[in-house]
């Protein structure tokens, strides 16, 4: 490696989010012309800590030097002066703009009143997507364009802007194979140039592949930092999530009985296609795949929140009709969405009121809420689930992601449910709290409870799927049983063949 | 944890505690029917000082029929703001409802059957509102402010600008009618500030409408009928407007198209001004109850004391937006 | 630019058959509508909308909305009109500056109030709307400005031009183009669109949202103010108590059926100046066809929900309340 | 101690009724009533009676009044009276519900209005030709009546034989109303010779069209309006003469009447004669209805200098 001084250097950095803490002391030197991984589970801050280099989020505490000199980031505009750009997880752009458009707007010295030429615009725009080699027509609006798409704009933004700074925040979640190459590319061009690269992913192949150095986050903590080489997937693996992944026990397919929900030729337009498999009571099923693969939308028709145009769902034999969750609930499913907190929590509520929130009928026979009743029951999960607060009367919005989290499911464990959908159960929740799931949902199948378990940690699913569904681009492409399931099997069966993907709708 | 604790290379594991809750007495104190609380004392203070005439409770009970029939319509609209959506076209909806009774009144229907149809057609009215919002999923605030162009312009088409009268003696001067020194249509608000307060406060429809404002999308998942419910609600504020705009009628003894004209405004101010949350999910009926109160002091203590309605306009503007301002600081603080 | 047009392209045609339409099935139940004296008419009528719909089309774009626009018209109109009354010996330019700076500052005051306390847009113009209607009844002891206190210049703008067609027309017109310039190639033209297109994202994306907020509600009161100015030319009086009353919702349904969406980013000043030809034209039709003048507030009310609908059905984004607006 | 009178117009800013009040103050002057004016900000039926209400808690011994409603105003004005305030609708009557208010002081004796109005017109044009007549709402009661008289006078009256009324419009005395109905009325009518608008607002937008389209020696257009609304018009020639009476004058009639009542000095009844100082004598006729004046009066060049309101 290059011995020159380091480009960043970031000494003490703390960041909290309403009194929770999800970065603790971190200090990381980013060296000139290098690709620096970060990696870490999700939630174990790699996002946050990219945000606070690119000026979205403030530190709470400590420094940043930039080539020597003490800078204060403040805001994205000032990182862009500073030269330093963040490709963000989610791809933000502006549905309504042209892909062009969304390629330069906001650019650091653009005049106010300066004026927009177009045609030169449009040019500049198609030699960047050129690079990229990405054949779409940069004169229409960004309104749906694939994740895909999204993400190699919000790439190309980069590139436009020459930083000497680029992070990547999990750039090749969406993109297939080919798109991932000419990514690599480009990083590696970059890196020539000079430049620094951070790059996040999950997929410790792509580390390898481009990163000259890793460092590994672990709920917030940063635990070490290494050349790629000398570090194996298992060590990285066990750093990551603080002991090898076999240490799950996992409690077998012991008693798996009928089938409680099977789902047949489920279609959602845009979305996913012809969905079809089983579910036997007792049984977990572990849905993979990569993000924007489908699996919530399949999750969200399932549980009545985006019913499907078409297809069958059938409950213990019988074919039912969901058109509202409300139908579902009664027809005893529920489901942990991925996004708690805009689907799942009330935030300015209290814990008590949110954990009730789907049982009415319980807390209010007759209409009139029986406070007793229902301080009782929140006394209860808040207990079973030993959720940490200080009062259930306390708005959830002050208690930690991963207690959020068991509120959530406590909310679903009290409408007694034969089929559970947890999706994404564990995203941002911290390692302690992560076991206590992993341990709950063993136990709630064991219950005789039918389990679809979505998530995008391999780890995880490995541990505790009985069977594994993969979904790549709105189709489902392997039921893998137990025992053949591997990282490999898996990613294989994720990664798109046909190229673009073709879930569409703006993130906003 | 345990899984954990056993472990050879056990991680040194963070227990993220709950941040502190606020203190007791901050919730109880720092909340913003406090502050509208405060404002009433002082209106009603400042308007004793302001004209000798004013400190007179049975002329502060007569000129608040003026307005208690908005008031009586911004309690529904509390709970329709508190569910994340608004209602402004209520007061046209008591213009045309009031003047749908005048014509088939004029039209020989005995007032019994006038009654019926006006409230039918605040139903329909508050139906039409809800349709658009929830079955077209358009925003309730550009949708009402649409309605309520539609309505008073029917109401306009329907009557005019004669103003229809002649209703018999029994049905002409609710406002007064008294019990004891206390005129009916504040009787009606205070009966109707308790049931909907109730409503709100310990039925699980209340709780439901308070998630709903406070996350629709986490009410949805949680399987709250979140469409009916709102539903419920629009035609819940056509209803009472055109209660209350029969209320207007039997005041008056007569009806015209421009009735309440404006009202819109005032509605919304009494629930700003009894501190819900203009983006839903906060608010009490006792907060709009205040502000009712707040509303007639301050407009009946500048009329008695001949203040020119050019401060009126100018306070009332101001007091809405000042109103917001301090509401959104205190739920701000409150907010983590 | 050809990005824009085709952007928006299919809207405009949208409206463009509206339009002719309803001159169309107007001219049938009455040929006398189908005429040069018509159209003269409709340009005399439209240059007041006009002017406050291209403000109000800005407000829209950036997710906001501005209902204190009658108002402030109703201000800038009596501040120009105390200067003409007051000052006769002052050029007419004078009265035009007053007229036009006094409502860039109330639209100021709005942008200001939405954007520091983070309100939404809707409320705090109606809390203004009640509160500049109250200023300017100070402002102005409750006194109308007479006809014969408007300067002949300024009555004679309504009138002709050099070019014989009104100047006022021009001005309007001219008012639109620069509308159009703006939008179209300066940058923040762009970020306007973008701020609404995507509020979240615009700050992460070094837009100055602040600022530009606040710059397109001071733009709004600055039109709203000229079109006080047109007001006085066109009618030849100013009346504190009647003046720009009701005026908002005539532009904001003007500006709905130009198709500019209520969710922001979203909208053209050819589809604006298309809406409110329509809406001029409905206004000078309903006389012409004999209708009742109490017909006017249900048809606008009917046409905003119609355009609503249209709205929903040509984007399939989902909608979400205004009240977010500015909020958050 | 002295009367007090409180006067309430239609609206605040409306430069009519700021002469009115004029009148009342200086009628006060003399009398050495106390006088204060209050309004509510629009004209809608039901914004004055707050006010009322508020001015009989202050213990006003007369409450003067235009009421925005024939009826509306009812039950408030018999709480008034049945606390003896006396009730006096100024400028209007309150048709059908005249046992609601003490007396009504009107500007003129409202059936002359509409011939005098169809011979200013007439004169102007010859007698002869389309004339239309731009009115307030559909329903305004006093323009109805008015223009009752006109139809009956253009039929009736040999004199007028050759003018043709060929329509109404109704510019519901908004002036951006006032002007396309009035537009319209040009469109619609290429040969029209004459406008009759009895509404100030109308008056001075029909004016104000005519100007604008370059047709003043064609069209004439006569009515009821302001000299401060009309004179630019009456200057420029687009208008040669309108008509009005003194609002002035009722302002000054009802203070000397409220006063003469209240000290009991003129008997509120028909058939009371008294004498008001600078109008000379005026009679209470049935339904104790009160004329400021028998004509109205007729604005031109000649003296429309002389007035100001
Ligand atoms: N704006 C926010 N408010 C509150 N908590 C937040 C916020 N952003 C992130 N968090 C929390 O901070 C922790 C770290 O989040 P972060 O996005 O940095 O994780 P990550 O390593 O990027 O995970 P992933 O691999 O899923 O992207 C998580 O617990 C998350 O819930
Ligand atoms: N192109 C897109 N634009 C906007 N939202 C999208 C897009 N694709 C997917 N989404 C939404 O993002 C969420 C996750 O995507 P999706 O359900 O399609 O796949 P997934 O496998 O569940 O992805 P994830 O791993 O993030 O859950 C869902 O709510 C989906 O509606
Ligand atoms: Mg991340
Ligand atoms: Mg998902």
């Amino acid at each position: 490696m290059t011995v020159s001084a380091p480009l960043v250097s970031a000494r003490g950095i703390s960041k909290s989010f309403g009194g929770v803490e999800v970065l603790r002391n971190v200090d990381l030197d980013l060296m000139p012309g290098e690709v620096h991984a970060l990696l870490g589970e999700n939630g174990a801050g790699k996002s946050t800590f990219a945000k606070i280099l690119a000026g979205v989020h403030r530190p709470t505490r400590g420094t940043i030097e930039l080539g020597g000199k003490p800078v204060e980031i403040a805001s994205p505009i000032a990182a862009q002066r500073l030269g330093i750009t963040l490709i963000h997880q989610e791809p933000i752009s502006f549905p309504d703009l042209s892909v062009a458009e969304n390629l330069v707007i906001g650019q650091v010295g653009a005049k106010p009143l300066g004026r927009v030429r177009w045609a030169e615009l449009a040019k500049e725009a198609r030699r960047l997507m050129g690079l990229l080699n990405v054949p779409i027509d940069v004169t229409v609006p960004m309104r749906g364009l694939s994740i895909a798409d999204q993400q190699m704009v919000e790439i190309a933004r980069a590139l436009a802007s020459d930083s000497r700074l680029i992070i990547m925040d999990e750039p090749t979640a969406a993109l297939t194979p080919k798109e991932v190459e000419t990514l690599f590319k480009i990083v590696r061009r970059l890196r020539e140039e000079g430049r620094t690269i951070i790059f996040i992913s999950h997929r410790l192949e792509e580390v390898r592949a481009i990163c000259d150095r890793v460092t590994i986050f672990r709920d917030g903590d940063k635990i070490e930092t290494a050349t790629t080489a000398s570090l194996t997937d298992a060590d990285i693996i066990r750093r990551m999530i603080g002991r090898p992944v076999a240490d799950y026990l996992h409690r077998g397919t012991s008693h798996v009985g009928e089938v409680a929900l099977s789902v047949r030729a489920l279609t959602l337009p845009g979305r996913f296609e012809n969905i079809s498999f089983d579910i036997r009571k007792g049984e977990i099923v572990g849905l993979g795949g990569l993000v924007g693969a489908g699996r919530t939308d399949v999750a969200r028709a399932i549980f009545g929140v985006a019913p499907a145009t078409s297809g069958v769902i059938e409950i213990d034999g019988k074919p039912v009709t969901i058109n509202e969750p409300t139908d579902a609930i009664g027809l005893g499913i529920a489901l942990v969405s991925e996004d708690r907190a805009i689907a799942g929590i009330f935030r300015t509520l209290p814990v008590e009121t949110n954990i009730t929130a789907a049982v009415p009928k319980r807390i209010a026979p007759k209409g009139i809420i029986r406070r007793t009743v229902e301080k009782a029951l929140a006394k209860e999960s808040v207990e079973k689930l030993s959720i940490r607060l200080a009062s259930v009367r306390q708005p959830i919005g002050e208690l930690s992601g991963g207690n959020q989290q068991k509120a959530i499911l406590a909310r679903w464990l009290l409408a007694e449910p034969d089929i559970l959908i947890l999706d994404e159960p564990t995203r941002g929740i911290d390692i302690g709290v992560k076991a206590e799931f992993y341990d709950m949902i063993g136990e709630l199948a064991a219950g005789g409870r039918a389990i679809l378990l979505i998530s995008s940690e391999l780890p995880e699913l490995l541990a505790l799927s009985d069977r594994i569904l993969v979904m790549s681009e709105g189709k489902l492409t392997a039921d893998i049983p137990r025992a053949e399931a591997s990282q490999e099997t898996i990613m294989h069966a994720a990664v798109p063949r046909s190229g673009r993907h073709t879930v569409s709708g703006a993130a906003a | 944890m345990t899984s954990i604790d056993k472990n050879p290379v056990a991680p040194r594991v963070i227990v993220r505690e709950a941040a502190a809750p606020r203190p007791r007495w901050q919730v109880w104190l720092i909340r913003p029917e406090v502050v509208t609380l405060l404002l009433l004392v002082i209106a009603a203070i400042v308007a004793t000082r302001l004209s000798p005439f004013f400190a007179d409770l049975g002329f502060i009970l007569e000129s608040s029929t003026y307005y208690i029939e908005f008031a009586i319509v911004a309690l529904v609209l509390t709970i329709v703001i508190i569910s994340g959506e608004i209602d402004l076209s209520p007061a046209a909806q008591m213009a045309l409802s009031a003047c749908l009774f005048g014509t088939a009144f004029k039209a020989g229907a005995p007032i019994p059957v006038a009654m019926g149809v006006s409230l039918l057609s605040g139903l329909v009215m508050g139906a039409f509102n809800g349709f658009f919002v929830t079955v077209l999923r358009l925003p309730s605030i550009i949708v009402t402010i649409g309605t309520l162009i539609l309505y008073r312009g029917l109401a306009q088409v329907l009557a005019g600008d004669k103003s229809i009268s002649g209703f018999p003696g029994w049905f002409v001067g609710i406002d007064y009618r008294m019990v004891g020194i206390v005129p009916v249509p504040v009787l009606v608000f205070i009966a109707a500030s308790i049931l909907l307060g109730l409503f709100l406060g310990i039925t699980i429809y209340g709780r439901q409408i308070y998630q709903i404002g406070t996350s629709e999308i986490a009410a949805i998942h949680a399987g709250i009928r979140v469409r009916r419910i709102k539903m419920g609600l629009f035609i819940a504020s056509g209803l009472t407007s055109s209660i209350a705009g029969l209320m207007v009628a039997s005041r008056l003894g007569s009806v015209r198209y421009d009735l309440a004209t404006g009202g819109e405004l005032t509605m919304v101010l009494i629930v700003m001004l009894g501190g819900t949350y203009i983006f839903g999910g906060r608010g009490s009926i006792l907060g709009t109850f205040l502000a009712a109160w707040l509303l007639v002091i301050i407009a009946t203590g500048m009329t008695v004391a001949n203040i020119a309605i050019n401060a009126q306009l100018t306070i009332m503007g101001l007091l809405l937006i000042v109103s917001i301002i301090a509401t959104n600081a205190i739920y701000a603080r409150s907010q983590r | 630019m050809s990005e824009i047009a085709r952007l928006f392209r299919a809207r405009e045609a949208g409206i463009l058959v509206m339009l002719v339409l309803f001159v169309a099935v107007v001219s049938l139940i009455q040929p006398r509508f189908f005429s040069t004296e018509t159209l003269r008419i409709v340009l005399l009528a439209v240059p007041l909308i006009l002017v406050a719909a291209m403000g109000q089309m800005m407000v829209l774009v950036a997710r906001h909305v501005d209902l204190s626009i009658g108002s402030i018209l109703g201000f800038s109109a009596i501040a120009a009109g105390m200067v003409f009354r007051d000052h006769p010996e002052l050029p007419l330019f004078v009265g035009f500056a007053v007229g036009v700076l006094s409502g860039a500052a109330l639209g100021f005051v709005n942008g200001l109030v939405v954007t520091v306390f983070k309100l939404p847009s809707i409320i705090v113009t109606l809390g203004t709307l009640s509160l500049y209607r109250g200023l300017l009844f100070i402002l102005s002891g409750s006194k109308q400005i007479d006809p014969n206190d408007i300067p002949e210049p300024l009555i004679r703008m309504a009138q002709t031009s050099p070019i014989d067609i009104p100047w006022i027309v021009i001005i309007a017109f001219g008012v639109a183009f620069a509308t159009w310039l703006f939008l179209t190639y300066s940058q923040i033209g762009r970020q306007i669109y973008a701020i609404g297109s995507n509020p979240v994202a615009a700050p992460l994306r070094g837009i100055r949202v602040m600022p530009v907020t606040i710059l397109v509600f001071t733009l709004s009161g600055a039109l709203a103010g000229l079109a006080g100015l047109i007001y006085a030319a066109r009618f030849g009086y100013v009346n504190p108590g009647i003046t720009g009353v009701g005026f908002e919702f005539t532009v904001i349904a003007a500006v709905v059926i130009g198709g500019v969406s209520i969710n922001g980013g979203v909208g053209s000043v050819l589809g604006t100046v298309l809406g409110v030809l329509l809406l001029g034209s409905v206004q000078v039709a309903l006389p012409i066809l004999g209708v009742s003048g109490f017909w006017q507030n249900a048809i606008y009310g009917g046409i905003i929900l119609i355009a609503l609908v249209i709205d929903r059905t040509v984007r399939q984004g989902g909608l979400r309340g205004l009240l977010a607006r500015g909020g958050a | 101690d002295p009367v007090s009178i409180v006067y309430i117009p239609k609206n605040t800013g409306n430069p009519y009724f700021d002469s009115i009040i004029k009148g009342f103050e200086d009628g006060c002057k003399t009398l050495g009533c106390e006088f204060t004016t209050v309004a509510p900000a629009s004209a809608e039926a039901t914004s004055q009676i707050p006010f009322v209400t508020a001015q009989i808690q202050r213990g006003v011994n007369v409450v003067a009044i235009s009421p925005n409603s024939p009826d509306a105003l009812n039950q408030v004005f018999d709480r008034a009276r049945a606390k003896g305030t006396i009730i006096l609708s100024v400028n209007s009557d309150m048709p059908g519900n005249e046992t609601h208010r003490d007396a009504a002081i009107l500007p003129v004796d409202f059936t002359k209005t509409g011939p005098s109005q169809v011979e200013l017109l007439g004169k102007q044009i010859g007698y002869e030709g389309e004339i239309a007549i731009l009115s307030a709402t559909t329903d305004a009661p006093d323009q109805n009546v008015w223009i009752a008289a006109m139809k009956e006078t253009l039929e009736k009256d040999p004199k007028y034989a050759k003018m043709k009324l060929v329509t109404i419009a109704y510019g519901d005395d908004d002036p951006q109303k006032s002007t396309t109905e009035t537009e319209a009325l040009l469109a619609n009518y290429p040969n029209l010779k004459g406008i009759i608008s009895p509404t100030t607002v109308g008056v001075a937008a029909a004016a104000q069209v005519v100007e604008t389209a370059k047709k003043a020696d064609k069209v004439k257009v006569v009515g009821l309006g302001t000299p401060n609304q009309m004179r630019r018009f009456i200057e420029n020639g687009t208008v040669e003469a309108f008509q009005l009476w003194s609002p002035y004058n009722q302002g000054l009639l009802a203070a000397n009447f409220a006063v003469g009542v209240k000290n009991g000095t003129i008997k509120n009844e028909a058939g009371t004669v008294f004498e008001v100082p600078g109008l000379g004598k005026v009679t209470v006729e049935k339904d104790s209805v009160i004329k400021t004046q028998a004509d109205l009066t007729t604005f031109d060049k000649t003296n429309i200098a002389d007035f100001n309101f």
